[in-house]
């Protein structure tokens, strides 16, 4: 009795320490690593003009940013996917306004011994093969005699639900399968380039920088080979093109629709071009 | 040298590094007597007693010089085998020490390493001992147990227990009945006086009626300039001293 | 006043916990209602489909442990006798501070060196396609439970009189056997116990396994004692909490209470080496 | 036989394994050291993360590290001197003091995850504080609350029992004598717990990862519900992750260093305390 007395009065000082000490209202944003280098510079540079403090984090990439807006923990999330339905039914009584600040090339990108063994390009079928682990060699795809090691981009993370929407059209489909897993961009990075063998799902802007990872181009059903770059993209030829989105709760206001309005203005479209990723203009 | 010494010091000092502990002290052992060593705390016994068997090695910090005879042999010569000599002279502590293990484990203990090829004697050697610290009827039947659950006094007789498996010539006692309650006590001194048909003692103590009550001579220490120093020879009743309480008092008061 | 103030606090400290365990228990509820004992069984795990099983981790946590206590106890049994034994005064004393001292890297700087160093070199070493395995993950363990499990085995052994080792080599036994036979015999509860808390360190230890173990659910060998698994990628309790699908599952009870389930496994396995550990040293024969 | 082997054998490897232990030890520090010097300097202690890592110093992510230091000194310093007064002063019943000493000691074996999620639920979600340094503080203070009462606990042990008697003997009652002779005379071990207990705590990440620490744009909390703080444990672990150039390595190897030079010289405070209980084990003998 006497100890249930004292955990309400704790919990009851605890929220009003909460609701009291407040911090002046900061603005908050959290999502996709994908999207965060350019939210995280442009943020750098309002909290600098405006004088306010402006938080930028990644946790649980863009389906973090989704559940963070959905608990009213964030003002604006980054989410490098376009919104689902089973996304807005998951928090009925949030009023998602998505904003395409960019687009993205999605690719295949492995270490480059794959591409030095022969391997230029995949198929959808043959992506779809590996992720299943029907095909465990390079040589089945042409390549030389090698075992395939996968990362896959770890749950929640917008590269992965777009990469699984493209090859089994719905996410539902996608059987279970054991992979290693990889969170953040750079991790993906580091991990395919030192592992000989190795492919993941990445962004195509951050195969472009590195030496040691390649990204592949995608066979089409004709038979082209189509690779993602900027032309092939512009062009729409190259199929596995993203948005990058900022998602708030109701229409923008304030200072949301002012951060907002930043990137999507020619200072922060550079900004976009600066980390890789295609300008609205562009695409 | 007298036939007669078994154990004969010259000249032995201690030092801790640069620090001296103990002047030079010399005397002889007889075989089959209880020799003992008094004083206050701290003046040096004890490492004296440990000078014998060479266990002040362990002890990097303390250097000892002089000569120990024994059997034509210098202990302290730097070639000697030190774990023969050990084995040789044993060594029972003020504290009772108790291996984890049953009580024939601890009987066992040193013989079993230093002499493993007599492991047929083991049965034998384990009675035998036991029966010499006159432990053996108090534990006959529970050999196998473990030998923390014996009481202190007889945790002590085991530990000379242990030490006289491996037949040893001359026992070092230091201090062996500080530690236990005067029935303990008075058990254990009637049993030094019984080992002395077979061995040789030298024993430190602080307790003067057991000197005069079991020792056949006693040598004191004292301070002088914060360093041990001995003095002579107090008494030295010989084996044929047979009720040593007697002779051995009136000197001692003399001191 | 002081009486009563700490009457206050040692009660919240027995609140926060018991919070902490009331807590998991809970908020796990879900997932016992549903899965019940097989969620322990279950092979699968994948949130997608509402499949819930913890076999593959559990596996991970188990044997990510045994190999880092399996490579670091001897060294560290070593390194503890040289130290209590071999070094003196002032030599001690420098290597006992070093140690404590070490002993504070945090995980995240093992992480790092883990992912950047470590992992290439047991690719190179075992020739193996990936680095992330979890070997990686128990030797990173091991290197960081090292300087816990050095102190504490030292001071098993420096707990052991001078007397003990006086006694036996004053039978004749040479130091080795004296160690052999005397102190190791007579520090042995306190070494199996500082081994445990070790243990209970490398159960619960997050952020660097979580670097390079590799993350792949449902990772099982196909018999028991096969030796595969160690050199591939793999799933520990602790590399899936500190994961992304603990802000996933929020929200999502049953998901979420597999969350919670997994974590309060995690805790009483942790707990279990702690606790006999600590009970080892209180209960250590008396001298 | 064996014997003999062993004999020659046993120093042997017990120096193989010190040297080992020792080499791989200080190889570690060694090896962050050469990776993050570089990275050091005046500017970068002293200018906020600029470009995401790659560029600026690690000013924010110290001063957050620091703040939750703060916090968790604040919380831990009651509840551990509370709990150390009942246990070794006030209670006097043997079986309810070695519950407390299981109790205590057993809070070691807590995973530091498990405070993780715990405050994600607790503080984030149910009391909707979002993340916040005080509550990175609170369990922080959970982490460290076994090292700091231990440390008490062992102090007030040696207090003298006729200083206590001597006390009474005045008149005072146990009110007093806890005011006048347990805590002052007890100061000592609580200062070197909560060194040694800050030092364990502040190179935490995954009690911090879900429930204080935001990777950029915080500076200093203005308040307690949505006051993030950037933190040196945090900011490696996603740069660990997310670093996406070398320069932000080198930047994170440097701020890895820098978290070091933070726990050593909080062991180090302790370190004069630590030495006298080795030497005294090593007398005691």
């Amino acid at each position: 009795m006497f100890k249930k007395y004292w955990v309400f009065s704790l919990l009851l000082i605890l929220t009003l320490l909460g609701k009291s000490f407040a911090a002046e209202k900061p603005l908050r944003i959290n999502g996709s690593t994908t999207v965060n280098p350019v939210v995280t510079e442009a943020a750098e540079i309002l909290s600098q003009r405006w004088q306010r403090p402006i938080y930028v984090d990644t946790q649980g990439g863009s389906s973090g940013g989704i559940s963070s807006i959905g608990d009213h923990l964030i003002d604006i999330g980054m989410i490098s996917k376009p919104l689902s339905e089973k996304d807005r039914k998951r928090y009925p009584k949030i009023d998602f306004v998505v904003t395409q600040i960019g687009t993205d090339a999605l690719a295949l990108v492995v270490n480059k011994d794959v591409v030095e063994g022969g391997v230029k390009a995949l198929s959808k079928e043959e992506v779809k093969a590996i992720y299943e682990k029907k095909i465990t060699n390079w040589k089945e795809v042409g390549g030389k005699d090698q075992a395939i090691f996968f990362y896959n981009k770890e749950p929640g993370r917008g590269t992965w639900e777009v990469f699984a929407k493209w090859v089994y059209t719905k996410i539902k489909l996608v059987p279970p399968v054991s992979h290693a897993e990889v969170g953040g961009n750079e991790e993906a990075r580091t991990k395919v380039g030192t592992t000989p063998g190795s492919i993941t799902q990445l962004s195509a802007s951050w195969a472009q920088e590195g030496g040691s990872i390649v990204a592949l181009g995608i066979k089409l059903d004709d038979g082209s080979v189509i690779y993602p770059t900027k032309k092939n993209i512009k062009e729409r030829l190259y199929p596995l093109v993203r948005p990058l989105n900022l998602i708030t709760n109701k229409t923008p206001e304030g200072i949301n629709k002012d951060f907002i309005n930043y990137v999507l203005s020619d200072e922060g479209q550079q900004l976009v071009k600066k980390h890789g990723y295609m300008s609205l203009n562009e695409f | 040298m007298n036939n007669n010494v078994l154990i004969s010091l010259r000249n032995v000092s201690v030092f801790a590094k640069k620090k001296q502990l103990l002047s030079p002290v010399s005397f002889d052992v007889v075989p089959n007597t209880i020799h003992s060593l008094m004083g206050p705390s701290g003046v040096g016994k004890s490492t004296l007693l440990k000078c014998i068997n060479r266990l002040t090695d362990l002890q990097p910090e303390l250097r000892v010089e002089g000569e120990i005879w024994y059997r034509n042999k210098n202990i302290l010569s730097p070639r000697t085998n030190v774990e023969n000599i050990r084995k040789k002279i044993g060594m029972v502590f003020q504290a009772p020490v108790i291996f984890p293990g049953s009580i024939e484990k601890n009987v066992l203990f040193g013989i079993k390493r230093m002499a493993p090829e007599k492991k047929k004697d083991f049965p034998e050697i384990l009675e035998m001992s036991l029966r010499e610290a006159a432990l053996w009827d108090e534990v006959k039947d529970r050999l196998k147990d473990r030998a923390h659950l014996l009481s202190v006094g007889q945790k002590q007789r085991l530990s000379i227990a242990r030490v006289l498996a491996l037949r040893p010539e001359i026992i070092l006692l230091d201090e062996p009945t500080s530690a236990l309650d005067p029935r303990s006590t008075e058990l254990i001194e009637n049993l030094f006086v019984s080992l002395k048909k077979a061995h040789t003692l030298i024993l430190v103590t602080h307790d003067k009626s057991q000197t005069e009550g079991i020792c056949d001579s006693c040598i004191e220490f004292t301070w002088e300039n914060g360093v041990g120093k001995m003095n002579e020879i107090q008494a030295a009743c010989g084996t044929s001293c047979e009720e040593p309480t007697l002779t051995l008092a009136p000197k001692l008061e003399t001191i | 006043m002081i009486r009563k103030a700490s009457f206050f606090f040692s009660f919240l400290c027995l609140i926060f916990f018991s919070a902490i365990v009331i807590f998991l228990f809970t908020e796990s509820l879900p997932i016992w209602k549903s899965e019940g004992a097989s969620f322990f069984s279950r092979k699968l795990w994948y949130y997608r489909n509402e499949s819930f099983g913890l076999l593959a981790m559990v596996f991970g946590t188990v044997w990510v442990s045994i190999l880092a206590l399996g490579i670091a106890a001897p060294i560290g049994l070593g390194t503890a006798i040289y130290i209590s034994e071999y070094s003196g005064g002032k030599a001690r004393l420098f290597l006992k501070v070093l140690v404590e001292l070490l002993a504070g890297v945090p995980s995240v700087v093992y992480g790092l060196l883990g992912v950047l160093v470590l992992r290439g070199w047991i690719r190179q070493t075992f020739s193996l396609q990936s680095g992330d395995t979890l070997l990686t993950a128990g030797i990173l363990l091991a290197i960081m439970i090292l300087p816990t499990l050095v102190s504490l085995s030292e001071d098993a052994l420096q707990g052991v009189p001078r007397r003990y080792r006086e006694a036996s080599r004053a039978m004749g036994l040479t130091k080795v056997q004296a160690i052999i036979y005397t102190l190791l015999p007579s520090a042995k509860t306190g070494l199996i116990s500082s081994g445990l808390l070790a243990l209970g360190r490398a159960l619960g230890e997050t952020i660097a396994v979580f670097l390079v173990i590799g993350r792949a659910d449902n990772r099982l060998p196909k018999t028991l004692f096969s030796l595969k698994p160690l050199v591939e990628a793999g799933q520990t309790l602790t590399s899936k909490l500190g994961g992304s699908e603990v802000n996933l599952a929020y929200g999502d009870p049953l998901h979420w209470g597999a969350i919670c389930g997994a974590a309060l496994v995690l805790l009483s396995m942790a707990l279990v080496a702690y606790i006999i550990g600590e009970l080892l040293i209180f209960q250590a024969p008396e001298r | 036989m064996l014997d003999k082997l062993l004999n020659r054998l046993l120093p042997i490897v017990c120096f193989v394994c010190t040297l080992l232990t020792f080499l791989l030890l200080v190889g570690v520090i060694s090896y962050v050291f050469s990776r993050g010097f570089s990275a050091l300097s005046w500017e970068f202690l002293s200018t906020p993360t600029k470009e995401a890592g790659s560029a600026g110093g690690i000013l924010y992510q110290i001063l957050g590290t620091l703040i939750l230091g703060f916090g968790t000194t604040i919380f831990v310093s009651p509840l551990a001197y509370g709990y150390a007064l009942i246990h070794s002063f006030f209670l006097k019943s043997g079986k309810r003091k070695r519950l407390m000493s299981v109790f205590i000691y057993s809070l070691n074996g807590f995973p530091s995850i498990i405070f993780g999620i715990f405050g994600f639920f607790l503080f984030v979600k149910f009391l909707g504080w979002g993340k916040s340094w005080l509550a990175g503080g609170i369990l922080l203070a959970l982490v460290s609350l076994p090292t700091v009462t231990v440390a008490i606990i062992e102090r007030i042990k040696e207090i003298p029992s006729l200083h206590k008697e001597a006390a009474y003997a005045m008149g005072f009652n146990g009110e007093k004598v806890a005011w006048s002779v347990i805590i002052p005379q007890s100061l000592g071990g609580y200062f070197t717990g909560l060194f040694l207990g800050l030092a364990r705590a502040i190179g935490e990440t995954a009690p911090i990862l879900f429930t204080a620490t935001v990777f950029a744009g915080a500076t200093l909390p203005t308040g307690v519900s949505q006051s993030p703080v950037l933190s040196l444990p945090y900011h490696l672990f996603v740069l660990a992750q997310d670093s996406y150039n070398p320069q932000a390595l080198t930047n994170g190897w440097g701020a890895a260093l820098v978290l070091i030079g933070i726990v050593f010289t909080l062991s180090f405070l302790a370190l004069p305390a630590r030495m006298i209980v080795h030497q005294k084990a090593k007398n005691d003998e």
